[in-house]
C-alpha cells in the first residue's frame, strides 16, 4: 500500500515540477498555460489519490468518508481547473495578447 | 552551527512578522496610490495575525480540535497536546475586522474615483487645492 | 445567443409541465445535495441530519434551476455514458500530460512548439455537450479551448502542429455519442 | 511515512518557488494569474500533507476543499476583468 | 517538526508582500495579494491554527480578491508606484 | 515622505524587535502565553460545552461577546458600503439588443424604454457575450459550493470553520453567480431587500440569543440557561447555543459579503458588474 | 435587576439592529426604535452609576464565565461616569439632530440610525469592558462605524477624509492590538485585572515595556494627540452634523478614558511613573499639543474645522493631566473628560444648528447671526466661554485642577500652555463673535443670488437640547466639586 | 465675629438675573419691560439694604453655594466693604436704568431689550463680586462682568465700536486670564485656600520676590481698575452709549476692578504681610504715577467723555492709593472714595449723555454757552465736578480728606503732594468746561438762548445723583461707618 502511495506522490511531485518548469520555460503566455493547466491538474489528481489511498490504511467509515471527500476535491479540481485555464486564455485573447510564433522569433 | 539554527528557528517567526509589519506600514505611509495603501494596511494587519498565531504555536502539539480518543469519559485532556486555541480565536476576530475594513476601504476608493477620477494621493491633493 | 438576461434557462422546450419538471429537478438536486452532505459530514446525529435536510432543502429549493435548468429523461442515459467516457478521458489526459511533459522538458523546446489557433465547427447543440467537449479539449494533448459558443464553433489554441491536427479527433465523436447528438 | 510526507511537502514548497517566480515577475498580469493558479493547486496538496503531518487529515480536508472551490472564484474574477476592460496596461516591474 | 516548511513559506510571504506593494499595476497587485493570502493560509495551517487558516482561505480566495478586482474594475489599474 | 516613512517604519520595527528579545522560543510549550488561560480552555472546554473544536467554543461561548461585535463589524461594513455607494437613480442611457438581428440599440433618453422580452434584450454598457463554458461549469459548481458552505456552518463545533467561514463561502458562491452570469441575474434572484433583512437578521439572531439568556435568568450570552427551551441533553446545551449563534453569523456574513460585492462592482447602481 | 450593565450595551445594539431590519420593512419605525434603545441605555447607565456610588464596583460576567476565562464588565466610578456621559449625550443628540439628519442624509437616514446606534454601542462597550481584547473589538466597531459616518457627510470630501481616517485608525488599533499581544505573551491573560496582577514586578521586562509603548501609542493615535492628529480635523469637519455632534464630544474622550484605564488599572501608576519616568516627556508633548492645536485653530476659516483643532488642543489638556503623575492632575484629567465632553457637545450642537440653516459655516458666512439666531448663538457663546475657561462654566474648573496639578509637579510649562491656550481660545471665539455680532446681514442681501436670503432660528427640537446642554455647562461647573468628591477622588483612592 | 447664614446675598445676585427672561419675553412692550427693570432694581436695592443693619452691627452674612475644592468654594460673604460697594452699585443701578430709558428712547437706539438684559446681567455680576467670599468667586463674577459688558460697549455694532470692543476684550480678558488666573492658582497652590481672611492667607509662606510678582500680577491683572499701562481700554470704551459709560465708570466695571484690588490687598495678602515687605508703597507708587499722568492727559482731551474717562482712571487710582497706604485713615479714604467718586462721576456722565441727547454735541470745544441752554444739567455738572475735585460741600471732599489724613498718618509726603497736585489738575480740567458753559459772551455762544433740556428721564437721574453727591457731604454716615468697619476688620481684626 505504502508503495502505491509513494509512487503516486512522487509521480505527482514530478509532474508538478515539470509543470513549474514548463511555466518557467515556455516563451509566451498561451504556451505557458499548457503545462500549467494540464500537468498541474494531473499532478493534483495523482497526489490526492495517493493521499486518499494512504488514508484508507485503516478502513473505517470515517476514513472512507474522508477519502471520499478527497475524491470530491479531485472532482471539483478537475472541473474547475480546465475552466480556469480556458477563462485565462480567453482573457488573454480579449486583452489582445499576441501569441508567440516561430516566425516572429526568427525575424 | 546548530546553535545558530536553533536561534533562527526560535525567533524566525517573530523577526519575519516584524519585517512584514514594516513592509505594510511603509506601504501605508509612503505609497501614493490609495489602493496600494489599502494593500499595505492589509499586510500590516496580517503581520499582526501572524504574530498572534506564532504565539499560540506549540511544538509537538495537535490542532485545537479534540480527538475522539480524548472525548471519552474520564480521560484527562493534557494541555500540552493541543495548540493554544485562544490566539486562534482572537485572530478570527481580527481577520474579520480586517476584511470588513478592506471591503469598506474599497468602496471608499470607488467613491473617491467616481468623484475625482484619480486615486493618486498627490493628484487628489492638487485637485483639492484647486477647488 | 443568450441575451435575454432574465432567466437562466437555455430555452430548451420540453413536453412535461413546468411544475412537475421543477419538482423533479428539485428532488434530484435535493438527493444530490444530501449525498454530498453525508460525504462531507460523516456525523449522523439527529440534529446534524435535521440541519442537513434543511440545508439541502434550501439549496435545492432556491438553486435547483442552476444545476438542472431543464430536466429530461435522457439525462439518465447521458449520465451512464458519461461515466463510461471518463476512463477514456483519464487515459487521454495522462497521454496528454506525457506529451506536454516531453515538450516542456525537451532541451530545444522552442523548435518543437508551434503555437497556433485553429477554429472548427461542430453541430453540437446542448450546452453540456459543448462544455464537456471544451473541457476535454483543454485537458488533452497540447490544446486549450479559447472560446466555444452555443453555435458549436470552437476556437482552440494548440501548442504544436501535431496537437492541432489531432483536434478534435475522436473525442468529438465520443462526446456527441454521450449526448446523443450528431456530429 | 511522516518524514516522507515532510519531504514531499518541502519538495512542493521548492517547486512552488518556480510558480512564485511567475507570480512575482510577470511579465504580464495574466502570467501572474497562471502562477497563482499553479500555487493554488499546490496549496491544496500541501494542506492535505500538513494534515497528515498533524495526523488529523479529517480536519484539513475541509480547508483543502474550500480552497479548491474558492481559488477558482478568484481566478475567474481576475480573468473576467479582461473580458470587460480590454487592453493590457503596459507591464513593468520594479522600475 | 514543521519549521522547515514554515521558514520557506514565510520567506515566500515576504516576497509576495514586497512585490504586491511595488508592482505598478493594480490588477497585478490584486493577484499578488491573492497569492499572498494563499501562502498566509498555508502558514497558518502549518502552525496549527486551522480555524484561522480556514478563514483566511475563504476570505482571501473568496471575497478579498474579488472585492479588490471589483474595485479596480470600477476605478483604474493605473498607479504611479 | 518616503524618508519619513522609512524612519518611522524602522523605529517601529526596532521597538517591536526589542520587545521580542525576551520572548520564549517559537513553539515553546512552556511559554506564559500557553499556560495561564489557554490551558483551561484546552482542558475544560469539552467538559463545559461538549464542542470538540476548542476554537469554536472559545469564539462563540467563552468569548462570544467579542464575536457578537465582530459580526456587528461585518454588518457595519456592509451597511457602510450600502450607505456610501447605493445609488437609486435610474441610469440615463439604455442599451438594448434586437435579438433576431443582433443590432444593438443605444437609447440616450432616460424616459424611453423598450419592452424587454422576446424581441429586445437588455444589455450592459460594457457588454461581452456570456462565456458558455464558464457559465455552465459555475452553474454546476454553485449548488455544491453552497451545500459545502452550509455544511461548514453546521459543523462549526466539530471541525474547523463555522458561521463566518461558511457565510463567506456562501457569499462567494453568490458572487460567482454574478461573475459567471451577470450581475442582473444575481440581483433578480436575491433581492436587495432580502439581503438587507438577512444582514440585520443574522446579527439579531446572535444578539437575540443573548437576550433570550437574559430572559431565562442568566447573564448575557449564558447559553447554559437556555436548557428548558430545547429538547435533548442539557449538557449539550452550550453546543446548541453555539450552533444557533453560528447560523446567525453565517446568515449575516453571507448577506453582507454579497451586499459589498454588488455595491462595489456596480458603483451602487445594481445594474452591471464584472 | 442584575442585568443593568448588560443592558447599557445591549439595548442600543439590539435596537440598532432592529432598526436595520425595519429599514427594509417599515422605514418610519427605525427612528423610534433607535431612540428607545438609547433611552434604555441611558437609564441603565444612571442606575449603574447610582449603584456604583452606593456599593462599590460592579462585576458582570458575560456568558456566566468568571473573569480570566470569559469576558467581564467591570464598572467602577470612572466607568460609570463615562457611561452616563456617553449614553446621555448620544440620546440627547439623537433627539436634537433628527431633523438635521433628515435634511443632510435624506432617504438614507433610517439606515443611518443603525450605524449611529452601533457607534454608540461601541463607545459604551469600550467604556464598560474589562477585557483587553474585547476592548480592541469594540474600538474597531467604533472606528468602522465612524468611518462609515464620516463618509456620509460632505459628498465630495467625506470619502477621502474617511479613507485617511481608516488608514490612521487602523494603524492605531493595530498598535494597540500588538501591545495586547505582547502583554498576552508575557502574562497569558487578557483580562485587565488579571494582567495587572501578573504584570507586577516586571520592572525590567522589555516585553512589557514594548507592550506599554505600543498600547499607549495606539491609543494616542486613536485619540489624535498632537503629532497624530492629522486625520481628525478633516474627518470631523466633513462628516454629517448628527455625527460630528456626537463624535466630537465622545470619541476622543472615551479614548482618553481608555488611556487612563490602561495607566491606572493595567500597567499601574508605579510602573509608569516610578519605573519608566515618562511623565516629563509626555507632559512636554501635551504642552506642545495644547499650543499647536490652538495655533492651528487660529489659521482656520471654517468654523467646524476650527473647533476640531480646539479638540486637538483639549486632548493635550487631558493627556498632560493624566501623565502629571499626581492626584490633582489626574483629577483634572478625569474631570475634563466629563466637562470637555459637555462643552464640545454644546458647541457642536450650536454649530449644528447653524449648519442646519446656513449649510456652509465659513467664519465669514456668520455675519449678523446674533440677530438671526439669538438662541443658538446664546448656546454657542456659553459653550465657547466654557472652552475659554470662564468661571461659572465647567471648563474653568477642570482647567483649575489641571493647572494645580502642573504646579504641584513643577510643570510650569504645562500650566503656562493652559493659560496661553485659554487666551488663544478667547481670541478665536471673539473673532467669531465679532463677526456674528457686528456684520449685519446686509452683505448677504447683496449676494442674495446664492445662499438663503432669510436665515431664521433653528427648529425647536434642536434649540431646546442645545440650550439645555449649554445651561448644563454652568450647572456642571457649579457642581464640579461634587463630582470630584463623589466620583473622582473615591475612584483615585 | 458673628456670622449669619442667609440666602439674601444670593437673592440679591439672582434678582436681576431672573428678570432677564421676563425682559426678553416682553421685548415688544417697552413699557412693561422698563417697569420690570425698575422692579428688579428696587427689589435688589431693598435686599441689599436689608442686610445693612446686620453688617453695621458687625455681623457677617455667609452663604456657601457650591463646594468646588477645599478652600475654594463658590460662596458669598457680606462684610462691610462688600456692603459699601453693593449699596453704591444697587442704588445707582436704579438711577442708571431710569436714565437709560430716557437716553435710549431719546436717541431711538436699536436692540434695547438686549441692552437692558445685559445691563441686568452686569449688575448681577457686580453685586456678586461685591459679596464674594473668596478670590475664586470674585474672579468668577469679575469674568462674567467683563463678558456681559462687551455687548454693551459695542452696542452700536459699527466699525468704531468693533475696534473698541476688541481693545476692551484684549485688555480685560487678556489680563484676567493671563495674569489673575495664574496668580490665583499659584495662591491656591501655595496656601490651599482662597478665602479672604482679615490677615491675608500668606502667613510667611512667600518670599519677597514671589510676593512682589504676585502682587503686581494682581494689580495689573485686574485691568478694570485702569492702572496705567493697562488703562487704555477705558477711553476706547467710550464709544458705548452713555448710560453704559456711566455704569462702566461709576458703578460696575471699574469699581469692580478697584474693589478687587482692594480685596486682594486686604484679604489675600493682608496688611501686615504687605507692611512687612514694604510692598504697599510699590502699589502706591504705581497708583500715584497713574494719577498724575492720567490727569495730565485728561487736560488735553477735547471729547467730553474721553476727558471724563481719563479722569476716572485717575480717580480709581485714588482708591488703590488709599488702600495701598496701608494706614487706617488712608484705607478708609480709599474705600469711601468708591462711593463718593461713584456718585460724582455718574453725575458727570449723565450730563455728558444729556448734552448728547439734547444737542448731539460730543466735544468740549463745541459746548461754549451750553449753560444757558441746559442750566439744570450744567449745575448738576458743577456739583459732580466739585465732588470729583474734592471741594466741599460735596461727598468727594470727605474721601479726599481721609486720604490726605492717611498720607499724613503714614508720613508719606510724596503721596500727599500727589494728591494735592492732582486735585489741582482735576480742577484744571473740569472748571474750564463749566466756565465756558456759563461765562461766555453771546457772540461766543454756540447755542440759541433758549432753555431746552434733555428728556425728563435724563435730567431727573442726574439731578438725583447730584443731590446725593451734595448730600453725602452732610450725611456720609452709612458709608463712612461701613468703611471704618471694614478697615477695622482688616487692621484691627
Amino acid at each position: 500500500m505504502n508503495i502505491i502511495v509513494i509512487a503516486l506522490l512522487v509521480f505527482g511531485l514530478f509532474f508538478f515540477l515539470a509543470g513549474a518548469i514548463g511555466i518557467m520555460r515556455m516563451p509566451d503566455f498561451y504556451s505557458r498555460l499548457h503545462p500549467a493547466g494540464k500537468l498541474d491538474t494531473l499532478a493534483t489528481l495523482a497526489m490526492v489519490m495517493g493521499l486518499a489511498v494512504y488514508n484508507l490504511n485503516q478502513i473505517t467509515l470515517g476514513t472512507i468518508l474522508i477519502s471520499l471527500k478527497m475524491f470530491l476535491i479531485v472532482f471539483f479540481v478537475s472541473l474547475a481547473s480546465p475552466t480556469a485555464t480556458h477563462t485565462i486564455v480567453d482573457a488573454g485573447m480579449r486583452a489582445g495578447l499576441r501569441h508567440w510564433t516561430k516566425k516572429k522569433q526568427r525575424g | 552551527m546548530s546553535d545558530v539554527l536553533s536561534l533562527i528557528i526560535a525567533k524566525y517567526n517573530y523577526w519575519l512578522y516584524v519585517i512584514l509589519m514594516m513592509i505594510g506600514l511603509y506601504g501605508m505611509i509612503a505609497k501614493n496610490n490609495l489602493i496600494k495603501k489599502v494593500v499595505g494596511m492589509n499586510i500590516f494587519q496580517t503581520a499582526i495575525i501572524l504574530f498572534y498565531v506564532s504565539i499560540g504555536y506549540k511544538t509537538n502539539a495537535s490542532i485545537p480540535i479534540i480527538t475522539t480518543a480524548d472525548t471519552a469519559h474520564g480521560v484527562v485532556v493534557r494541555a500540552a497536546d493541543y495548540i493554544n486555541p485562544l490566539t486562534s480565536c482572537l485572530m478570527l476576530t481580527a481577520i474579520v475586522v480586517s476584511v470588513a475594513t478592506f471591503g469598506y476601504a474599497m468602496a471608499l476608493a470607488v467613491r473617491i474615483y467616481q468623484r475625482y477620477q484619480t486615486l493618486e494621493e498627490d493628484e487628489l491633493r492638487m485637485r483639492l487645492s484647486e477647488e | 445567443m443568450n441575451v435575454s438576461n432574465n432567466e437562466i434557462s437555455n430555452g430548451n422546450e420540453s413536453s412535461s409541465p413546468g411544475y412537475l419538471k421543477s419538482f423533479f429537478s428539485f428532488l434530484i438536486t435535493f438527493v444530490l445535495m444530501l449525498l454530498c452532505w453525508l460525504v462531507l459530514s460523516g456525523i449522523f446525529e439527529p440534529l446534524i441530519l435535521f440541519l442537513a435536510f434543511i440545508s439541502c432543502f434550501l439549496v435545492a429549493y432556491f438553486f435547483s434551476d442552476l444545476l438542472f435548468p431543464s430536466l429530461e429523461t435522457a439525462y439518465i442515459g447521458i449520465f451512464f455514458r458519461f461515466v463510461q467516457y471518463l476512463p477514456w478521458l483519464v487515459w487521454q489526459i495522462v497521454l496528454a500530460n506525457f506529451h506536454v511533459l516531453y515538450v516542456t522538458l525537451h532541451p530545444r523546446m522552442k523548435d518543437l512548439i508551434e503555437p497556433q489557433i485553429i477554429t472548427f465547427k461542430t453541430n453540437l447543440k446542448s450546452e453540456m455537450a459543448i462544455v464537456t467537449l471544451a473541457n476535454s479539449i483543454t485537458l488533452t494533448p497540447g490544446t486549450i479551448t479559447v472560446t466555444a459558443d452555443s453555435d458549436g464553433v470552437f476556437k482552440v489554441h494548440a501548442i504544436d502542429t501535431a496537437s492541432a491536427e489531432g483536434c478534435p479527433g475522436d473525442m468529438l465523436e465520443k462526446v456527441a455519442k454521450i449526448f446523443g447528438e450528431t456530429i | 511515512m511522516t518524514s516522507f510526507f515532510l519531504y514531499v511537502a518541502l519538495g512542493l514548497c521548492l517547486i512552488m518557488v518556480l510558480s512564485i517566480y511567475r507570480v512575482l515577475f510577470g511579465p504580464t498580469t495574466l502570467d501572474r494569474l497562471i502562477g497563482v493558479n499553479a500555487i493554488g493547486s499546490k496549496t491544496v496538496i500541501l494542506l492535505l500533507l500538513i494534515g497528515f503531518l498533524y495526523g488529523r487529515v479529517d480536519m484539513f480536508v475541509d480547508i483543502a476543499l474550500a480552497y479548491g472551490l474558492l481559488n477558482f472564484v478568484a481566478v475567474i474574477a481576475a480573468a473576467r476583468y479582461f473580458h470587460k476592460r480590454k487592453g493590457l496596461y503596459e507591464e513593468s516591474f520594479m522600475d | 517538526m514543521h519549521w522547515p516548511i514554515d521558514i520557506v513559506v514565510l520567506t515566500f510571504v515576504i516576497f509576495c508582500a514586497i512585490a504586491a506593494l511595488s508592482v505598478k499595476d493594480l490588477l497585478a497587485t490584486a493577484i499578488l495579494f491573492g497569492a499572498y493570502s494563499f501562502l498566509m493560509c498555508l502558514l497558518w495551517t502549518i502552525m496549527g491554527a486551522v480555524d484561522v487558516a480556514f478563514t483566511e482561505a475563504s476570505v482571501g480566495a473568496g471575497v478579498s480578491t474579488v472585492f479588490f478586482v471589483a474595485a479596480i474594475f470600477r476605478t483604474s489599474r493605473r498607479t504611479k508606484d | 515622505m518616503r524618508v519619513i516613512a522609512f524612519i518611522i517604519v524602522c523605529l517601529t520595527g526596532a521597538l517591536l524587535l526589542y520587545g521580542t528579545t525576551e520572548f520564549p522560543d517559537w513553539g515553546d510549550p512552556k511559554s506564559p502565553a500557553s499556560l495561564h488561560v489557554s490551558n483551561y480552555y484546552i482542558e475544560k472546554t469539552y467538559e463545559d460545552t461538549h464542542a470538540p473544536n476548542f476554537v469554536t467554543a472559545v469564539v462563540t461561548d467563552y468569548r462570544g461577546f467579542d464575536t457578537m461585535f465582530e459580526t456587528a463589524v461585518i454588518f457595519t461594513a456592509g451597511l457602510g458600503c450600502f450607505l456610501l455607494l447605493r445609488d437609486f437613480r435610474e441610469k440615463k442611457e439604455h442599451y438594448y439588443q434586437h435579438i433576431p438581428t443582433g443590432v444593438i440599440l443605444h437609447l440616450k433618453d432616460e424616459k424611453k424604454s423598450l419592452p424587454v422580452g422576446k424581441e429586445f434584450g437588455y444589455m450592459d454598457k460594457e457588454w461581452v457575450p456570456p462565456d458558455l463554458i464558464n457559465k455552465t461549469v459555475c452553474r454546476i459548481l454553485i449548488p455544491f459550493i453552497q451545500i459545502y458552505a452550509l455544511y461548514v456552518v453546521a459543523h462549526g463545533d466539530y471541525s474547523p470553520g463555522g458561521g463566518f467561514q461558511g457565510g463567506v463561502i456562501f457569499g462567494s458562491s453568490l458572487i460567482l453567480l454574478a461573475i459567471s452570469y451577470d450581475l442582473k441575474t444575481l440581483v433578480k434572484r436575491i433581492k436587495e431587500r432580502l439581503l438587507g433583512i438577512f444582514a440585520a437578521l443574522g446579527v439579531l439572531i446572535y444578539a437575540g440569543t443573548g437576550v433570550l439568556c437574559l430572559f431565562m435568568g442568566g447573564n448575557f450570552l449564558d447559553y447554559g440557561k437556555l436548557a428548558p427551551l430545547l429538547p435533548g441533553h442539557s449538557d449539550h446545551i452550550r453546543a446548541y447555543g453555539m450552533l444557533v449563534v453560528e447560523i446567525g453569523v453565517g446568515i449575516a456574513v453571507m448577506a453582507v459579503m454579497t451586499i459589498i460585492y454588488i455595491n462595489i462592482v456596480s458603483e451602487g447602481r445594481h445594474d452591471e458588474g464584472l | 435587576m442584575e442585568n443593568y450593565p448588560a443592558l447599557i450595551v445591549v439595548a442600543p445594539f439590539i435596537t440598532g439592529l432592529l432598526a436595520g431590519l425595519f429599514v427594509w420593512i417599515e422605514k418610519r419605525l427605525s427612528y423610534p426604535i433607535v431612540l428607545t434603545g438609547l433611552f434604555v441605555s441611558a437609564l441603565s447607565a444612571i442606575q449603574v452609576l447610582i449603584r456604583v456610588i452606593g456599593s462599590g464596583p460592579i462585576q458582570y460576567k458575560l456568558g456566566g464565565w468568571s473573569p480570566p476565562i470569559g469576558i467581564e464588565y467591570r464598572i467602577d466610578l470612572l466607568n460609570a461616569m463615562v457611561l452616563c456621559l456617553v449614553s446621555g449625550v448620544a440620546f440627547l443628540n439623537l433627539i436634537a439632530s433628527y431633523k438635521s439628519a433628515l435634511k443632510e442624509i435624506g432617504d438614507r437616514a433610517s439606515s443611518y440610525f443603525t450605524v449611529y446606534n452601533l457607534f454608540i454601542t461601541g463607545l459604551l462597550g469600550v467604556t464598560i469592558t474589562g477585557d483587553l481584547f474585547n476592548l480592541y473589538v469594540l474600538i474597531e466597531i467604533t472606528s468602522l462605524t465612524s468611518y462609515a459616518q464620516v463618509a456620509m457627510g460632505d459628498r465630495d470630501r467625506g470619502p477621502l477624509a474617511s479613507l485617511n481616517y481608516i488608514f490612521i485608525g487602523v494603524i492605531g488599533a493595530s498598535f494597540y492590538l500588538l501591545g495586547v499581544g505582547y502583554l498576552y505573551m508575557y502574562t497569558g491573560s487578557l483580562n485587565m485585572a488579571d494582567v495587572a496582577v501578573l504584570i507586577k514586578g516586571s520592572q525590567g521586562s522589555s516585553t512589557v515595556l514594548t507592550a506599554f509603548i505600543l498600547c499607549i501609542l495606539g491609543i494616542w493615535i486613536k485619540m489624535a494627540l498632537f503629532p497624530f492628529h492629522v486625520w481628525l480635523p478633516n474627518a470631523y469637519t466633513y462628516s454629517p452634523v448628527i455625527f460630528s455632534r456626537v463624535v466630537a464630544p465622545l470619541m476622543t474622550k472615551v479614548m482618553v478614558y481608555i488611556m487612563i484605564r490602561l495607566m491606572i488599572t493595567v500597567f499601574g501608576y508605579d510602573y509608569i511613573f516610578n519605573t519608566l519616568h515618562l511623565s516629563e516627556a509626555v507632559v512636554w508633548l501635551a504642552t506642545i499639543a495644547v499650543l499647536a492645536g490652538g495655533v492651528m485653530a487660529l489659521a482656520q476659516k471654517n468654523l467646524k474645522k476650527m473647533l476640531t483643532y480646539i479638540i486637538v488642543s483639549e486632548i493635550g489638556y487631558m493627556v498632560g493631566g493624566a501623565w502629571m503623575g499626581n492626584q490633582l492632575g489626574m483629577t483634572g484629567a478625569i474631570l475634563h473628560i466629563f466637562n470637555d465632553a459637555l462643552m464640545t457637545f454644546a458647541l457642536f450642537l450650536a454649530v449644528g444648528n447653524m449648519v442646519y440653516r446656513i449649510e456652509k459655516v465659513d467664519i465669514t458666512d456668520l455675519k449678523g447671526l446674533f440677530g438671526k439666531m439669538p438662541w443658538t448663538m446664546g448656546g454657542f457663546v456659553l459653550a465657547a466661554f466654557s472652552i475659554i475657561g470662564v468661571p461659572p462654566t465647567c471648563g474653568f474648573f477642570s482647567k483649575w485642577y489641571l493647572i494645580l496639578g502642573a504646579l504641584e509637579k513643577g510643570a510650569y510649562h504645562f500650566a503656562a500652555a493652559l493659560i496661553v491656550s485659554s487666551l488663544i481660545c478667547a481670541v478665536l471665539f471673539f473673532k467669531v463673535f465679532e463677526i456674528c455680532f457686528f456684520e449685519s446681514g446686509s452683505h448677504g442681501h447683496e449676494h442674495s443670488s446664492h445662499g438663503p436670503a432669510v436665515i431664521e432660528e433653528a427648529p425647536v427640537s434642536m434649540l431646546v437640547i442645545s440650550g439645555l446642554v449649554s445651561l448644563s455647562l454652568i450647572v456642571a461647573g457649579c457642581y464640579s466639586g461634587t463630582i470630584v468628591n463623589t466620583i473622582i477622588l473615591p475612584f483615585l483612592k | 465675629m458673628e456670622t449669619i447664614i442667609s440666602i439674601k446675598p444670593l437673592l440679591a445676585v439672582l434678582v436681576s438675573l431672573l428678570v432677564i427672561p421676563v425682559l426678553v419675553s416682553s421685548s415688544d412692550k417697552p413699557n412693561v419691560r422698563e417697569s420690570w427693570t425698575f422692579i428688579a432694581g428696587i427689589i435688589k436695592f431693598l435686599i441689599v439694604l436689608s442686610m445693612l443693619p446686620a453688617v453695621l452691627s458687625q455681623k457677617q452674612i455667609v452663604l456657601t453655594l457650591f463646594k468646588i475644592a477645599p478652600g475654594a468654594d463658590i460662596a458669598f460673604r457680606v462684610d462691610a466693604l462688600g456692603m459699601l460697594f453693593a449699596l453704591v452699585a444697587s442704588s445707582l443701578y436704579i438711577i442708571t436704568s431710569m436714565y437709560s430709558i430716557g437716553y435710549m428712547r431719546g436717541l431711538n437706539e436699536h436692540g434695547q431689550t438686549r441692552f437692558v438684559s445685559f445691563f441686568a446681567l452686569a449688575i448681577s455680576a457686580t453685586i456678586g463680586a461685591a459679596f464674594s467670599a473668596n478670590l475664586l468667586t470674585l474672579y468668577l463674577f469679575y469674568e462674567v462682568l467683563s463678558l456681559a459688558t462687551y455687548p454693551l460697549v459695542t452696542h452700536h455694532q459699527d466699525e468704531n465700536s468693533r475696534i473698541s470692543g476688541r481693545k476692551y476684550l484684549v485688555f480685560i480678558l487678556g489680563t484676567s486670564i493671563g495674569l489673575v488666573l495664574p496668580a490665583m492658582i499659584y495662591c491656591y497652590h501655595a496656601t490651599g485656600t482662597l478665602e479672604f481672611a482679615s490677615g491675608g492667607i500668606f502667613s510667611g509662606q512667600l518670599s519677597k520676590p514671589a510676593a512682589t510678582v504676585l502682587l503686581l500680577m494682581f494689580v495689573f491683572g485686574f485691568a478694570k481698575a485702569g492702572i496705567m499701562p493697562v488703562h487704555s481700554w477705558l477711553p476706547a470704551a467710550m464709544v458705548a452709549p452713555t448710560p453704559v459709560s456711566a455704569l462702566l465708570h461709576a458703578v460696575a466695571v471699574v469699581k469692580v476692578g478697584a474693589f478687587s484690588i482692594v480685596r486682594v490687598i486686604t484679604g489675600i495678602f493682608g496688611v501686615d504681610f504687605l507692611l512687612s515687605f514694604h510692598l504697599g508703597s510699590l502699589v502706591a507708587a504705581i497708583a500715584s504715577i497713574t494719577i498724575i499722568v492720567s490727569s495730565c492727559i485728561a487736560l488735553t482731551q477735547d471729547e467730553f467723555k474721553r476727558r471724563l474717562a481719563y479722569s476716572t482712571i485717575g480717580q480709581l487710582s485714588y482708591i488703590i492709593l488709599g488702600v495701598a497706604l496701608l494706614s487706617p485713615k488712608g484705607m478708609t479714604g480709599g474705600m469711601l472714595h468708591i462711593a463718593m467718586h461713584a456718585f460724582g462721576k455718574i453725575t458727570l456722565f449723565f450730563c455728558a449723555g444729556a448734552i448728547f441727547v439734547a444737542t448731539g454735541k460730543k466735544y468740549i470745544s463745541q459746548m461754549v454757552g451750553i449753560g444757558k441752554r441746559m442750566p439744570l444739567t450744567m449745575i448738576a455738572f458743577l456739583i459732580g465736578s466739585m465732588s470729583i475735585i474734592g471741594l466741599p460741600p460735596t461727598g468727594g471732599f470727605i474721601s479726599k480728606w481721609y486720604l490726605v489724613l492717611g498720607t499724613l498718618e503714614g508720613d508719606q509726603m510724596i503721596m500727599l503732594f500727589v494728591l494735592l497736585s492732582s486735585s489741582l489738575l482735576n480742577a484744571a480740567y473740569f472748571m474750564p468746561i463749566f466756565y465756558k458753559a456759563f461765562f461766555c459772551t453771546k457772540e461766543e455762544s454756540m447755542f440759541e438762548d433758549k432753555i431746552e433740556e434733555a428728556p425728563m428721564m435724563c435730567v431727573i437721574p442726574l439731578l438725583i445723583t447730584a443731590l446725593i453727591s451734595f448730600g453725602l457731604f452732610f450725611f456720609p454716615q452709612p458709608f463712612l461707618d461701613l468703611a471704618k468697619l471694614a478697615v477695622k476688620g482688616f487692621i484691627g481684626g
